[in-house]
């Protein structure tokens, strides 16, 4: 049974290592935002999966709530599009 | 063995969801299949919480609603020029 | 009989839960995939974790708040996208049939700066 | 309406969350939650509620029970819709932006009319802008103003009228 649940956190990193890239080389901040914002609550599941669940808590509303409203309020003082 | 068949198909849904925000043309697009993730993977986390037997993972599936639909309202406000 | 109706809830869930993400996949724009994305997925979540909650039923005040939140919160967070990015300028289909969303000035302030 | 009612109605919900949310009986855990929950109710009761203990008059809360079973079943059959739509290979949709009037006065009226459209069958509120409703249909039959409300919110005010006006 443990099998399928190394299964699902592969699939899992494989998204999160997907995100980084678009997360570095998006031209569009806004965008950017949006798959960091997936990193961090995708990164959520996985110390769910590895039984951690108050770094779990922690990760999914510092990093998944908190971060991206103050980096939204970051773009929207300065600019939206890279140079 | 029906425990693997319904994380599974939950899994695929994620994963679908996922490509759908790695590719989507617009940020519109992805912001929208970043809020239907977050519902699906809180009914995975409901669901991985009784395959692993222990009543505190329930409050992560909480915590992992609210949170998220925190960002999403942040982003919404963004868009439409506000915050 | 409460399991086989836990599992009937958490298989039905599941089913729509993958659909929802198949339609996020396959609509052509915004406003479609947003139909499919809150529908199914409000009904998914819902009954998936009710479900469990019948499969472990010391569990089943807090699944079902769990369902209650995302009852309230999910189509308030898909108007709020909807609303978003109509104003901020996301074209319609090009075989949409009507749009009477141009009448207001409301909507349409925002193209105008 | 009087302070006291929205208050003691603003306290009674937050207790009733709250032994959800622990979901014992023990005297420790429901006294602090006793006292959170009055605490709190007395910060947020202006902003929480208008009507006060009137929501909880017996007709009311019959009305409400009846609608219960009806949105779900809409909700089921919205489901199935969407289902054969994403799982036939041309789609068959039709897509639009309609117009329709609302009867409800109310914002709460307002806010539990615009999420049971958005949960049923084809349709999902866009804008609500004073007492019209911008609503985008996945397969639109008429684009008249008077049909179209006929059509989507008619179904459902007339069994929210009876509880929340």
């Amino acid at each position: 049974m443990s099998s399928l649940i190394l299964v699902v956190s592969a699939i899992l990193v494989i998204f999160m290592i997907v995100g980084a890239v678009v997360t570095i080389h998006a031209r569009d901040l806004l965008v950017a935002i949006i798959a960091s914002a997936i990193v961090d609550l995708v990164l959520a599941v996985l110390f769910y999966i590895l039984q951690a669940p108050d770094v779990a808590i922690t990760q999914a509303s510092i990093m998944g709530g908190l971060t991206t409203a103050i980096f939204l309020v970051v773009i929207k003082k300065t600019e939206r599009y890279e140079q | 063995m029906s425990w693997i068949i319904a994380i599974a198909i939950i899994v695929l849904g994620v994963v679908l969801t996922l490509i759908r925000a790695m590719l989507g043309p617009t940020a519109a697009d992805r912001m929208v299949a970043v809020d239907s993730m977050t519902t699906i993977t809180t009914a995975l986390l409901v669901l991985l919480a009784l395959y692993f037997k222990r009543y505190i993972y329930l409050d992560i599936a909480l915590v992992y609603a609210v949170l998220a639909f925190v960002a999403t309202l942040a982003v919404a406000r963004y868009m439409e020029g506000g915050l | 009989m409460l399991t086989a109706i836990g599992w009937f809830l958490i298989y039905f869930g599941a089913f729509f839960l993958f659909l929802g993400a198949l339609g996020i996949m396959r609509f052509p724009d915004v406003y479609n995939r947003l139909q499919a994305g809150t529908k199914c997925t409000t009904l998914g979540a819902l009954s998936t974790s009710i479900g469990v909650g019948f499969l472990h039923p010391a569990w089943l005040p807090k699944t079902f708040i769990i369902a209650l939140f995302i009852l309230l919160t999910n189509p308030i967070s898909s108007h709020a996208l909807g609303r978003a990015s109509y104003r901020s300028g996301v074209k319609l289909w090009e075989k949409s049939v009507v749009d009477k969303c141009k009448e207001f000035k409301e909507c349409v302030e925002e193209e105008n700066e | 309406m009087g302070k006291l009612s929205r208050f003691i109605f603003t306290s009674l919900v937050l207790f009733i969350l709250w032994l959800f949310l622990t979901s014992t009986f023990r005297s420790q855990e429901v006294l602090i939650g006793l006292i959170f929950s009055l605490v709190i109710a007395l910060f947020t009761y202006n902003s929480f509620t208008e009507k006060g203990l009137r929501n909880l008059s017996p007709r009311k809360v019959f009305c409400a029970f009846l609608y219960l079973p009806y949105f779900f079943w809409q909700m089921i059959k919205a489901n199935f819709d969407v289902a054969y739509r994403v799982l036939h290979p041309k789609m068959p949709i039709r897509p639009g932006i309609v117009h329709v009037k609302t009867k409800m006065k109310t914002d709460l009226g307002k806010l539990v009319v615009a999420n049971s459209i958005t949960l049923t069958p084809g349709t999902l509120t866009l804008d609500v802008i004073d007492d019209n409703m911008l609503i985008h249909w996945i397969n639109v039959k008429t684009d008249d103003v008077e049909k179209a409300s006929e059509e989507i919110p008619g179904v459902f005010e007339k069994c929210l009228k009876e509880f929340l006006e």
